[in-house]
């Protein structure tokens, strides 16, 4: 360690501090010094791309420092983005609406706090507008943090409508079955009992005596699956196991990376409709009307995204230049 | 009369307006108890013509294909069935004997037609009835109830079944696979030789290793974070196998860090028996096969910090991956390791391709082992699945034309 | 007998739980599950003797080899904390009324996975959107024609699916939306890349399955 | 300090560790992933134990009403699998093993021959001429490029004349998709650390709303 790095050290240690103990909060540019802001960051990007060009190659460290600043600076700007929607949003969203009133929905949260960022506001959205629209939701977990990412999102959906909680009661709108190891044999087993492989609900209350779950023996039983999804066990699983084998229609949300493996059955009708990461989270806030994080943190996103294609321009750059030199 | 008489009356009127009083209140508290009863009794029976016509046609059958213990009754709609209709649900009943006490098995909501009973035992024989309900519900409690159930149907038996014909076309597609790529390692074995295309990824295992043991580094061999219950991992250990003789016989050390218990004790096997194939047993040591954990990230950030301070000259990634592909090719390609990958994640192919030398692509790396081997049989059996590609994409494109012309043929292909 | 044994375990069981897929009668439907729970008992057995190497592998360096002290001693502390929060929570809930589980709210396992765990993991994962950057500043060069579609397919996409891309291009006819391009590569060339991809993978997965089940690769039975 | 803002500042701090990587290898960093590397190897082990030895043998075998005979399988199994740890029996571990993989061989071979095969050819198999230009194109698109999406895979036929020509331009599709996939990531990533930087500036800091 230089010199150098013990003082950067220290400079962030106390940057922190301060933040904690001395910065007024919540802190919040003012529109003229966001725009400043973004001029800046754009006017160090072009000087970038000028160095590169005049044959001064950056290292990936710089690459790391910009999408850090790019992603966190927007958390303290004020400007909105228009937020347009996709049509797989649509879909699942007109899938949900065409659902009577009563309509037993199958919520199968298979992620982690890890990937709670992109999946968290769905299910905050979708929660909210169940419960709103008075679905009855079974949850389940093939992920072991996941009935607790369910309990989450039903707080936070009480929290932003009080009256919420005085009308929907537990047992009777939904139930929290918790988790179970299996993967997606439990899903195939689900497509003979629900009861097998869920005996008693999170809090150890029996299968048979929860209100909701009369009357639900399997798959056949559920007018509506939707599935958040973040991974293996996830949406494929599902599809393979449960829509597949049982019949059963589902939606489902997942991280933008598991998306692209998801279209190629949206395609084939296996999935109705399908929400891919912060963008599908913030257009389906959008639909349902509940502006929250997703809508946030997209712009954060845009901003990134801004950063990463111009250094995809400025790599280019470099690549062409080298290439000219070896001519 | 004055205003004052209505205030003082006379005692005979007082008498009279008093007698009338006490009729009058006595009839009104008659009638009274009347009304309340009245309107009790006209929440408690039903208004006349709230019977919903019953629903035609119940039909039970035995769930074709399946372990047993399930039967679908199907009927038509009763015709009151519709939105404020005299429908509002479809209850089922169900006994062993014609004439026995019948017990609910389950409803259908309005505009349903149907019901799977799956609580029917496998054998026992049933009658069904369906009953039409209407109900008036008040404060949240039924008040009213009015039913019309069929006659009975039946008896009828669920029964299990020992080939499930709805696969056929599965039974059908597997045999013929399975059995071309077994042709092809019949006549490998007999003899023939296939002409097996180049391989990019393959071709470079021997380099890379060779590299390692040029520049005197290690070998690092990352054989994915599942278990030995996914095939990816079964392959990326028959690589393992080929890929230690290698280096065992370059005198390169391989270090195999994994994820999952069974896997090391799976790689633990085969690295040791790589060295003894090619005689060199004392130069295996216990410690090349180490657990780390069986968490994906810390996995990953354990494998990060091997990669810079052990700065291995090449990186093996086989396997099946997850978001921790790009954190690990990222980092073996920031300290200027050759990195092959592979993996049939397609959700993880863009980042080996983007972040390492060589990919295996899906299909590639199941080949892997086979290819490396130099092994006629096992080439053979990649002759056999390109005879079932063949058929993948005669199949696609006569349906295609078929399909066009509006014939379904996608129906042969599809599965429940 | 070492490695026919096993062979022979590996042939029945491989050929029956492929033919149960067709058999929808009893005992044969419960086979894929009777098997996952096995191995899931399995998975629990073996895990101790992943456990146990890392920490033998960690005490030898402590003790023996004396390099990497600070780093394995931080790795077995760690390690017997949870696994003593583990159990002692497991079975404090076991007894007590009514039952919880070591991993619900208030217990010192979940505070452990919370604030250490959970903040680890979710870092690791979050330094996904670092590399990220830095591999597509590399990777995305317009080397050759392959290099160029993927370079283009991921910018379309990448601007396409955040509201900058409808800012540059929203003002134009449908057509010439870059959303719609984003949504047009994601449904028609990806759907057939993956598909073709998805086809291979299942071709080359029988295959290696059929040669495992008839004993032609057995690298994992090691030697005599 | 309560236990829960302790918690938030320990977080704080491991999060702080691992994104020091970011900028080199250092002791911080390798405190960070100790740590780790211990706690999740615990953790896996204690719920491995809760809920499969326990709760998948134990409770099953033990269960008042309805004992299971099954898990015994796999605790027979697994106590083969023990047997690593002696010398002289070690070789018995091979039967759990063998078990497994036969399974595994058997089970997935199934599965994907029929999720990712047949039922993708079935979606494949689309008539061309659906009503409209844009439709029949699309379609067009995806018989073509799944076509030649095999044909890159064929092994034994050498990438030559038409055969090669097809086996190209199926490597395009193949570009294509992992284009999408990467483009589609890059937005996936970005989120997981405003997921982190929410903690850091929100939570622990409290300088966002």
């Amino acid at each position: 360690m230089n010199i150098k790095e013990v003082i950067a050290v220290i400079l962030i240690i106390a940057f922190f501090l301060c933040a904690y103990f001395l910065f007024p909060k919540p802190v919040e540019f003012s529109q003229t010094v966001s725009i400043i802001l973004t001029i800046l960051l754009a006017l160090t990007l072009l000087v970038i791309g000028v160095m590169t060009f005049m044959g001064r190659y950056i290292e990936r460290r710089v690459v790391f420092l910009f999408v850090g600043i790019a992603l966190t600076l927007p958390f303290f700007m004020q400007f909105d983005l228009p937020v347009p929607i996709s049509p797989e949003v649509q879909a699942a969203y007109d899938e949900l609406e065409k659902l009577p009133e009563g309509s037993k929905v199958l919520a199968a949260f298979d992620y982690d706090p890890p990937s709670a960022p992109e999946l968290q506001p769905m299910a905050v959205a979708f929660m909210k507008y169940a419960f709103q629209r008075g679905l009855k939701i079974i949850i389940m977990g093939l992920w072991p943090q996941g009935p607790q990412q369910a309990d989450q999102a039903i707080q936070t959906a009480f929290e932003v409508i009080p009256e919420l909680e005085d009308k929907i009661k537990y047992g009777r709108d939904y139930v929290n079955l918790g988790f179970q190891s299996g993967n997606e044999f439990v899903i195939l087993r689900m497509g003979e009992s629900f009861k097998a492989m869920f005996p008693t609900d999170i809090y150890n209350t029996p299968y048979d005596s929860i209100p909701i779950l009369k009357n639900v023996k399997n798959y056949s039983n559920i007018d509506y699956c939707f599935n958040f999804s973040a991974g293996k066990p996830g949406t494929v699983e599902w599809v393979q196991g449960a829509v597949d084998r049982f019949n059963l229609k589902m939606s489902a949300g997942n991280t933008a990376v598991q998306a692209p493996m998801a279209y190629p059955y949206l395609q084939a009708g296996q999935l109705d409709g399908l929400m891919g990461g912060m963008a599908g989270g913030a257009e389906f806030e959008k639909l349902t009307e509940h502006y929250d994080k997703a809508t946030v943190f997209i712009k954060s996103q845009s901003f990134a995204h801004a950063v990463v294609i111009v250094f995809i321009i400025i790599g280019n750059v470099a690549f062409f230049r080298g290439r000219r030199r070896k001519k | 009369m004055t205003e004052e008489s209505w205030i003082l009356p006379n005692k005979k009127t007082a008498l009279v307006v008093l007698i009338l009083l006490c009729c009058f209140s006595y009839t009104a508290g008659q009638t009274s108890d009347d009304s309340l009863n009245i309107v009790k009794d006209s929440l408690l029976t039903p208004p006349p013509d709230v019977t919903p016509v019953m629903p035609k046609n119940v039909t039970a059958e035995d769930i074709p294909n399946d372990a047993g213990g399930s039967i679908r009754i199907t009927w038509d709609l009763s015709p009151d069935d519709h939105v404020g209709g005299k429908v509002k649900e479809y209850r089922i009943y169900r006994s062993d004997q014609i004439d026995g006490d019948y017990e609910e098995v389950g409803a259908s909501m309005m505009g349903q037609a149907g019901f799977t009973d799956n609580s029917a035992e496998t054998g026992n024989q049933y009658f069904y009835k369906v009953a039409a309900i209407n109900y008036q519900l008040f404060n949240g409690e039924t008040v009213w109830q009015v039913m019309s159930e069929t006659d009975p149907i039946g008896p009828m038996k669920s029964t299990a079944q020992w080939f499930n014909m709805d696969r056929l076309n599965v039974f059908i597609g597997i045999i013929i696979l399975c059995g071309s790529i077994i042709y092809f390692i019949l006549a490998a074995k007999g003899g023939k030789k296939f002409y097996i295309r180049k391989i990019a990824g393959i071709e470079e295992v021997e380099n890379a290793v060779g590299r390692a043991t040029e520049m005197g580094r290690s070998i690092y061999y990352i054989p994915g974070i599942n278990d030995m219950d996914d095939v990816q991992t079964l392959a990326s250990m028959t690589i393992l196998g080929k890929v230690s003789e290698i280096a065992a016989q370059n005198d390169t050390r391989i270090d195999v860090p994994v994820s999952r218990s069974m896997v090391m004790v799976t790689a633990k096997e085969i690295v040791k028996e790589s060295y003894s194939k090619v005689g060199r047993p004392d130069a295996h040591q216990e410690d090349q096969v180490r657990y780390l954990t069986d968490d994906q990230f810390g996995y990953a950030a354990a494998i990060d910090g091997l990669f810079i301070r052990e700065k291995p000259a090449t990186i093996f990634l086989m396997g099946a991956f997850f978001a921790e592909s790009l954190i690990m090719a990222e980092t073996g390609n920031s300290i200027g390791a050759i990195q092959i990958a592979g993996t049939a994640m397609p959700a993880q192919l863009p980042f080996f391709v983007a972040a390492c030398d060589f990919t295996l692509i899906g299909e590639e790396m199941f080949a892997a082992s086979a290819y490396l081997s130099r092994e006629p049989k096992l080439l053979g059996s990649l002759k056999g699945q390109d005879v079932g590609k063949a058929i993948f994409i005669l199949a696609i494109l006569i349906g295609v034309i078929l399909e066009s012309f509006g014939v379904d043929v996608s129906r042969l292909f599809s599965v429940r | 007998m070492r490695r026919e044994i096993p062979m022979a375990i590996t042939f029945i069981v491989g050929f029956v739980f492929l033919f149960a897929y067709f058999i929808p009668h009893p005992p044969f439907n419960e086979f894929e599950n009777t098997f996952n729970d096995s191995f899931s008992i399995i998975a629990a057995f073996a895990i101790w003797l992943g456990a146990l190497n890392l920490i033998k592998i960690s005490l030898v360096k402590i003790f023996k080899k004396k390099s990497d002290v600070l780093h394995s001693s931080f790795i077995v502390i760690s390690f017997l904390v949870i696994v003593f929060f583990g159990f002692y929570d497991g079975i404090r809930g076991l007894y007590a009324d009514p039952v919880f589980s070591f991993r619900d709210q208030g217990t010192g396992f979940n505070w452990l996975y919370e604030y250490v765990y959970s903040s680890l993991s979710a870092t690791m994962f979050a330094l996904l959107a670092f590399f990220v950057a830095s591999a597509s500043y590399r990777a995305f060069r317009a080397r050759n024609l392959e290099a160029t579609i993927l370079l283009i397919a991921g910018i379309l996409v990448m601007l396409g699916r955040v509201p900058i891309g409808d800012l540059m291009t929203g003002w134009l006819p449908d057509a010439f939306q870059i959303s719609n391009w984003a949504n047009w590569i994601m449904n028609i060339p990806n759907t057939a890349g993956q598909r073709a991809i998805m086809i291979g993978i299942a071709l080359g997965l029988v295959s290696t399955s059929l040669r495992i089940i008839l004993g032609l690769e057995r690298a994992y039975l090691g030697g005599d | 300090m309560d236990w829960t803002t302790f918690g938030v500042w320990l977080a704080a701090v491991f999060t702080l560790g691992i994104i020091s990587f970011l900028y080199r290898d250092n002791i911080f960093y390798k405190l960070c992933e100790a740590i780790f590397v211990g706690i999740s190897a615990g953790y896996w082990l204690i719920t491995f134990f809760w809920d499969n030895l326990y709760s998948k043998f134990y409770s099953q075998v033990t269960d008042p009403v309805d004992p299971q005979w099954t898990p015994w399988i796999g605790f027979v199994l697994g106590a083969l699998m023990l047997t690593r740890l002696f010398e002289k029996i070690g070789w018995l571990s091979r039967w759990p093993l063998a078990f497994i993989i036969g399974a595994t061989a058997g089970v997935y071979m199934m599965f994907y021959f029929v999720s990712n095969a047949m039922l993708q050819v079935s979606a494949t198999i689309l008539p061309i001429y659906t009503g409209s230009i844009s439709g029949a194109i699309s379609n067009l698109f995806i018989i073509v490029g799944t076509f030649c999406g095999l044909i890159y895979f064929f092994f034994s036929k050498e990438h030559k004349g038409a055969f090669g020509g097809a086996a190209k331009i199926g490597i395009w599709f193949l570009m294509a998709t992992f284009g999408a996939s990467f483009g589609y990531t890059v937005m996936s990533r970005m989120s997981l650390m405003l997921g982190r930087l929410d903690f850091l500036f929100g939570q622990w800091l409290g300088l966002i709303k």
